[in-house]
């Protein structure tokens, strides 16, 4: 059988760079998230001013979690565009991965405010705006892998996702409104009072180091999984069977 | 171009005389969760009155998923929906009748039916008008939305349950704005109007965008 | 009229069905398609509805890409698959106007009657189309070849289901249409003795291709 | 007679996997439900409890009767279902093995989840106990009686009416106790024995009769 | 081993189908029936099967009613109709399994992936049903003829969808199982030549009822 080398010239040259990079965002992804737990846990206050207790810490996870997931939805529904514009396999394969660390990081972040929930509210789950928001967000992630895995052929499962995630594009910011101030009379005055501010600086630092330590751990764990979705659904071309991973 | 609307949306009318059971279904199933929280949350005056407008919304949305699934999938399973494929008409005009039959089917019954849970919950005539307004502002939106849903689900196992995972959190605005307003009817003084402008913009918001994403979708899910 | 197809490829799942397929179909031409179960006729037909989208290559007619053509060409075109588009609620009747209405066929109802007595369901025209037989609803669907005025049909294994006496109508059905200038293309495993129109063979079996032309067989 | 039990069970429960992502569905979407309510209703502390019975049993109702249309149809359409009925096997057996896959598909996951429902409406651990209590009994007489309707649906063309007037109504008083019952227990020094027993007796009564019943309306729509 | 039909008569609707038709079947025998589209062929076939009731009549295997036999008659039953109960996502090995052990013949994974390779379905046998093509499909619904151990084989239209490789293939089969002392009914619009074995033929057609017997054509 003649094989078309340019077509599958993107994946190949994608495959084999995805791999050599992988280390080095690992690696970043360990030392940044080391360094911002470890000024989280060792060099800010054992207890602040305005009575918050030990458990404060857990922002360092929770915040950057919360940001990753937020940023990786917008990802994803880039490369779900880029597929269905371009009709490009490998921005579909981007759009695929993304969805599942996204959906991942929205579950920590789920859960680590749960967790200070529990400790600071006495409970685990309140219907706070904000909460509710997000978990909206994991409902839409879902969906979107679920109608994913429910299609088998792949050309029919890339487009038919894209075509959810862009409706989700206009719809997610209809939700957010809806959500944040359900009476519309008041809708001027919506702007959410981003805490940041109160945040002290010296909190904040390790804060930054552990969501770019998220975002390098989404980069590693996303191009891995690509590789993975590239093996599978090339894995009778001449190329992969070559592969030394493989054989 | 208008004829291909007609057609459609006459034969799925005449299919859907021909199969009454599925109106009934609906208007059933919406009957049945109206009529359960009395039974569950008790019949204080005042709990009613304050669940009221969230019940109706919600049995309205459930109602409404329910039937998606058959919007397009017994074209589907026969064979007529590659014809309208193939048809030398706009898809998405033929999707529009289609949405407007599924409406006509599942929404409006819920409109005219309605009164009954102001009836069931002690509701000021003025909140019933309200709650019918809305409705019927809302339930069409409900339809179009889930029309895309039910396109990119076509065909799939377990279509049921996965196109209302996939709708379900899209109708949550319409929710919100549509139980609002029955809400803030109760209360005295307050204007209505932001909320029937905001529902009204999304109406017309799916009326542009969803014919077009469901005829797209349809052409997915069929090759 | 003309229809061609260039350098088609159609993978389907890790298979490669086709490749560099090319061919062109004009006036008054039928053509066979022929091969062994699995080798890509449904594949090949859809993709030249533009049901399904080659992975690569283009169709053409009369020289304009189907793509940009769209309803365009959907108007010269009738295709009948392995579903029948048949409806069990509504009649026979029924169906059929549903059927040649939504392919743009203005008809009126006597024509249709007339068409399904040609077709052999005389009487049948207020028959639910749940209490049919199988060759019967095949019967219902193949009637809207008589009212149809596209030109270029496309029909998937049409033989299928039919007792002797339809197979043989529908053989003359496909021959007219070929005769007074039509395009047909099939697939079938049973032979088609045409009587006159030309014949182009599209093999497709065992990856190779071969397109043979001849008059007749 | 067992050997088929087994084998059609397993095939269901294959036929499951393959789609793992069906099972999490039906979760998500049981999930989905159960936040609507308060979206809609309103989250004071209060009206949560009040309605989390309520909303348990509707969201356990909705996805049983979504995955019902399922359970028979497919295996109708491609033909599974006449050789099934041609199988040297009691046909009631086999029946029972799909209902009791459709329970621990659709069911048993209700179940398993039901707790974060508490977590949700912030209800005692208590009431979460029973909860699970009733839902393990209840969510398979769902079962079993929607199999019933579903097959008569597979054959009566337009003539469903009956069949969704017949099944809404055996629901009710499956829903009125089981919701009953977790209402009761937030009260101090209520018995719940009388609506175990009632759920317990409805239990027994499907399970002697409802294969029966499925089976035969089975060989009917197969005619 | 002796199948006897004893005045049947089945109307569907308001039509009557055939009435008043007997005949019986023994070893090594086979029964083509024959008729229109819309004869009646399928509902006979149901009803032979005990899938459908006749209005009157009754149906005996060894002299029993197949009503009382119920299971021990479907234990010696083989009936594939219009539709192939395959199940597209279970793969084609899973799928002739379920089959067969439903049917209550226990056989090895070795003896299917053996009758998968003579319908020429090598190499298939993890492929997901979904993706295969109409023919193949049915291939996989025959393969179960290869390892069945039922004496009455009732087959509705087996050739449909078939290629021409496989409609040879399916004649030996038959063939075959009617010269080892099997029986078979069948349903078809082409000629089946058999190479041995007593044919009987059955015509529906038209009301009126003929029973041919001959030895081969
Ligand atoms: C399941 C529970 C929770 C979820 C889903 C959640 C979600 C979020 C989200 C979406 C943000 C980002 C908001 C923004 O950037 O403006 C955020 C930030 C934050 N959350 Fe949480 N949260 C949860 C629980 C909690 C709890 C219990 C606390 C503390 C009592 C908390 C404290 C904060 C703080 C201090 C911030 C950063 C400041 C801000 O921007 O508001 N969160 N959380
Ligand atoms: N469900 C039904 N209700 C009423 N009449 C029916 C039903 N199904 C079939 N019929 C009628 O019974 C007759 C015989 O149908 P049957 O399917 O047995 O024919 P057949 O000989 O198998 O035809 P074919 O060659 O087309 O398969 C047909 O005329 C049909 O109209
Ligand atoms: N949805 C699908 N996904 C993946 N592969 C598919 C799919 N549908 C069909 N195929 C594969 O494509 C090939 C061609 O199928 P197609 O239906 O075009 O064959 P065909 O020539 O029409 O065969 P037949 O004579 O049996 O109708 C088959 O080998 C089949 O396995
Ligand atoms: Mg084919
Ligand atoms: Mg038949």
């Amino acid at each position: 059988m003649k094989i078309n080398w340019f077509k599958y010239a993107a994946t190949i040259n994608f495959y084999a760079l995805a791999g050599r990079v992988i280390p080095f965002f690992w690696v970043a992804a360990v030392i940044l998230i080391t360094i911002g737990l470890y000024w989280g846990f060792f060099k800010t206050p054992d207890s602040l001013d305005n009575g918050m207790k030990e458990y404060y810490r857990i922002i360092f996870v929770h915040l950057g979690s919360v940001w990753m997931a937020m940023w990786l939805y917008i990802m994803m529904v880039f490369w779900a565009l880029v597929g269905l514009v371009f009709n490009t396999k490998l921005s579909y394969m981007m759009a695929s991965a993304t969805s599942i660390t996204g959906a991942l990081l929205t579950v920590v972040a789920l859960a680590t405010g749960a967790i200070w929930g529990k400790t600071s509210w006495g409970t685990w789950w309140d219907w706070d705006p904000k909460l509710t928001t997000f978990l909206i967000l994991l409902f839409i992630y879902i969906g979107y892998i679920a109608l994913q895995s429910a299609i088998d052929d792949t050309r029919r499962s890339d487009k038919a996702s894209a075509v959810l995630a862009l409706v989700g594009l206009a719809l997610v910011p209809v939700i957010y409104s809806a959500v944040n101030c359900p009476d519309p009379t008041q809708c001027s005055s919506l702007h959410q009072e981003s805490s940041m501010k109160n945040i002290e600086p010296n909190i904040m630092k390790g804060i930054i180091f552990t969501t770019l330590g998220f975002w390098m751990y989404s980069f590693a764990t996303i191009l891995m999984r690509v590789r993975n979705i590239i093996l599978q659904r090339e894995r009778n071309t001449n190329w992969v069977s070559k592969l030394k991973e493989v054989n | 171009m208008l004829s291909a609307f007609w057609l459609v949306l006459k034969r799925d009318l005449l299919l859907a005389l021909r199969r009454r059971s599925e109106i009934f279904t609906v208007l059933f199933f919406f009957l049945v969760v109206i009529s359960l929280f009395p039974l569950g949350v008790g019949t204080e005056d005042k709990t009613l009155k304050q669940i009221a407008p969230g019940v109706v919304w919600i049995a309205a949305l459930l109602a409404s998923t329910l039937a998606l699934e058959r919007l397009f999938s017994s074209d589907y399973v026969d064979g007529t929906l590659e014809q309208l494929a193939l048809a030398p008409q706009s898809m998405s005009v033929m999707v529009l009748a289609k949405m407007v039959a599924h409406w006509l089917l599942t929404g409006l019954p819920l409109v005219l039916i309605s009164p009954l849970v102001g009836l069931f919950y002690h509701l000021p005539s003025h909140s019933i008008g309200v709650m019918m307004m809305v409705l019927l502002i809302g339930t069409p939106i409900l339809s179009m939305i889930g029309a895309i849903g039910a396109a990119l689900t076509l065909g799939l196992r377990g279509g049921g349950v996965l196109v209302s995972l996939l709708v379900l959190p899209f109708y949550l605005p319409v929710m919100v704005y549509g139980s609002g307003a029955i809400a803030t009817s109760m209360q005295q003084g307050l204007s209505l109007q932001p909320y029937f402008m905001v529902l009204g913009a999304f109406a017309l918001l799916a009326i542009v965008f969803s014919p077009l994403a469901t005829a797209a979708a349809l052409r997915i899910s069929l090759e | 009229m003309k229809l061609e197809a260039k350098n088609l490829q159609c993978t389907r799942g890790d298979r490669e069905l086709f490749s560099d397929l090319s061919f062109s179909l004009e006036k008054s031409q039928l053509m066979m398609l022929e091969g062994q179960n699995g080798s890509g006729k449904t594949t090949l037909l859809r993709a030249l509805c533009g049901l399904y989208e080659p992975d690569e290559g283009e169709i053409l007619w009369q020289g304009k890409s189907i793509k940009k053509l769209d309803e365009a060409y959907r108007r010269e075109l009738f295709y009948l698959g392995h579903l029948n588009a048949i409806k069990p609620d509504l009649t026979v009747l029924e169906n059929l106007r549903f059927n040649t209405l939504l392919a743009g066929d203005s008809v009126t109802d006597e024509a249709l009657m007339q068409a399904l007595g040609t077709i052999g369901l005389f009487a049948f025209e207020d028959f639910p189309a749940s209490q049919l037989s199988q060759g019967q609803k095949r019967r219902v669907s193949l009637a809207r070849l008589l009212v149809s005025k596209a030109n270029l049909w496309i029909l998937d294994e049409p033989f299928v289901a039919l007792d002797i006496a339809a197979v043989e109508l529908l053989q003359s059905i496909i021959a007219k249409h070929v005769e007074e200038g039509g395009m047909v293309i099939l697939t079938t495993h049973q032979e088609v003795p045409l009587t006159r129109g030309k014949i182009k063979r599209l093999s497709l079996s065992g990856g190779s291709i071969k397109e043979q032309v001849g008059v007749n067989a």
